[in-house]
């Protein structure tokens, strides 16, 4: 199995967990990003995610599926958060289960850099000052 | 003339105060279409741009047809 | 934070994340050892952990605060399970949170490493033929 | 003679029978002890042997004292 999705509520980590299971499995690595208070010092109060779903979508199958091909995994699953979220919320979620650990860690690596980089979300940043702006424009 | 739906994001999106817009045009390529929303909108300038074309990531010098859903893409910051 | 321990009772990821949470962190990895249902293509039903907890604590801490000079992690837990378990129960989970991905991957991968290496930690498996053997001895 | 508490864990502790023992030794080293205690419970052949002293790593090479604990470390296998 290897799926990623947008989500526009609260991610949830036990739940997605709950997929990768497999008896044959003996290790899972997952990742979350989490909204940090703070970004290049400057104090963050909340920030906004949004996304191309559809482009994105196809982009973030075509990462798990080179995850799956370059590492012996055997399940992969990444969502993304989409909409207003406040500081400590999850962003990004991703999950791999593999028969050993060094696959799952590598794929689960891989997944977030690509998914970060190619993938077609976008981040507005509100600072404590009241000023905002969006990340990387 | 070509009608074209194009979609915006992100800063794009505020520039244009519109998620999306059919406009009908004579740009030849995505990056001649850019250039047209650019002066319209007010675009600021946003280095490594990039474009998608009927859901697929597409070189800026694509050649549009009619009909063609666009999206500009700026770089993106995902996680 | 960072701490090491040793559980009798079924290990708890949901309440471990928990205790890592920081609002200063973007970046949050967990490792979870699963017990598989083979080992060297030979069926296992289950398995059995014994541990020299006291020695395997002060060794665990060791592990841990290494972790915390080499790489840039805000906090870091480890628990390992002991006594009986069945396929698919979890042995071991690592969480690392840090301001960034980067050091969590690392730190993580780090601390699995060391555990499983140098904590004295035993495994014995049951095999689908009635044999069994300590691992390693 | 010195006395020595060893604990048995693991492959050792299923030969031995027991999970620690109070023993009065004329060994000089944990080497020595191991040797010992490898002849009274047969314990078999194990590659890579380490050992603890009074709850800290020691090499087997060190000598004992009266009132040490002593933990022989079979090859480990966590995780």
């Amino acid at each position: 199995m290897s799926s990623f999705g947008f989500s526009a509520d609260p991610l949830d980590p036990a739940r997605y967990r709950q997929l990768l299971i497999d008896d044959a499995c003996g290790g899972f690595v997952s990742f979350e990003g989490w909204v940090r208070n703070h970004n290049d010092n400057r104090p963050v109060v909340r920030l906004e995610y949004q996304a191309y779903e559809e482009l994105g979508r196809k982009e973030g199958q075509r990462v798990l599926e080179e995850a799956r091909q370059k590492f012996e995994i055997s399940s992969a699953l990444c969502v993304h958060r989409v909409g207003a979220l406040e500081i400590g919320d999850m962003a990004v979620w991703v999950g791999v289960s593999a028969h050993h650990r060094d696959a799952a860690f590598k794929a689960c690596r891989y997944i977030i850099d690509e998914i970060k980089h190619r993938v077609p979300i976008w981040k507005k940043e509100h600072y404590a000052d009241g000023d905002s702006g969006w990340i990387n424009c | 003339m070509i009608r074209i739906r194009v979609e915006f994001f992100a800063m794009l999106r505020e520039h244009a105060g519109r998620a999306n817009e059919d406009i009908e045009t004579d740009a030849g390529t995505a990056a001649e279409l850019y250039a047209e929303l650019s002066g319209r909108h007010s675009f600021p300038a946003i280095g490594s741009m990039k474009v998608a074309i009927n859901q697929e990531f597409a070189d800026l010098d694509s050649r549009l047809a009619d009909g063609d859903a666009v999206v500009f893409i700026p770089p993106v910051a995902g996680g």
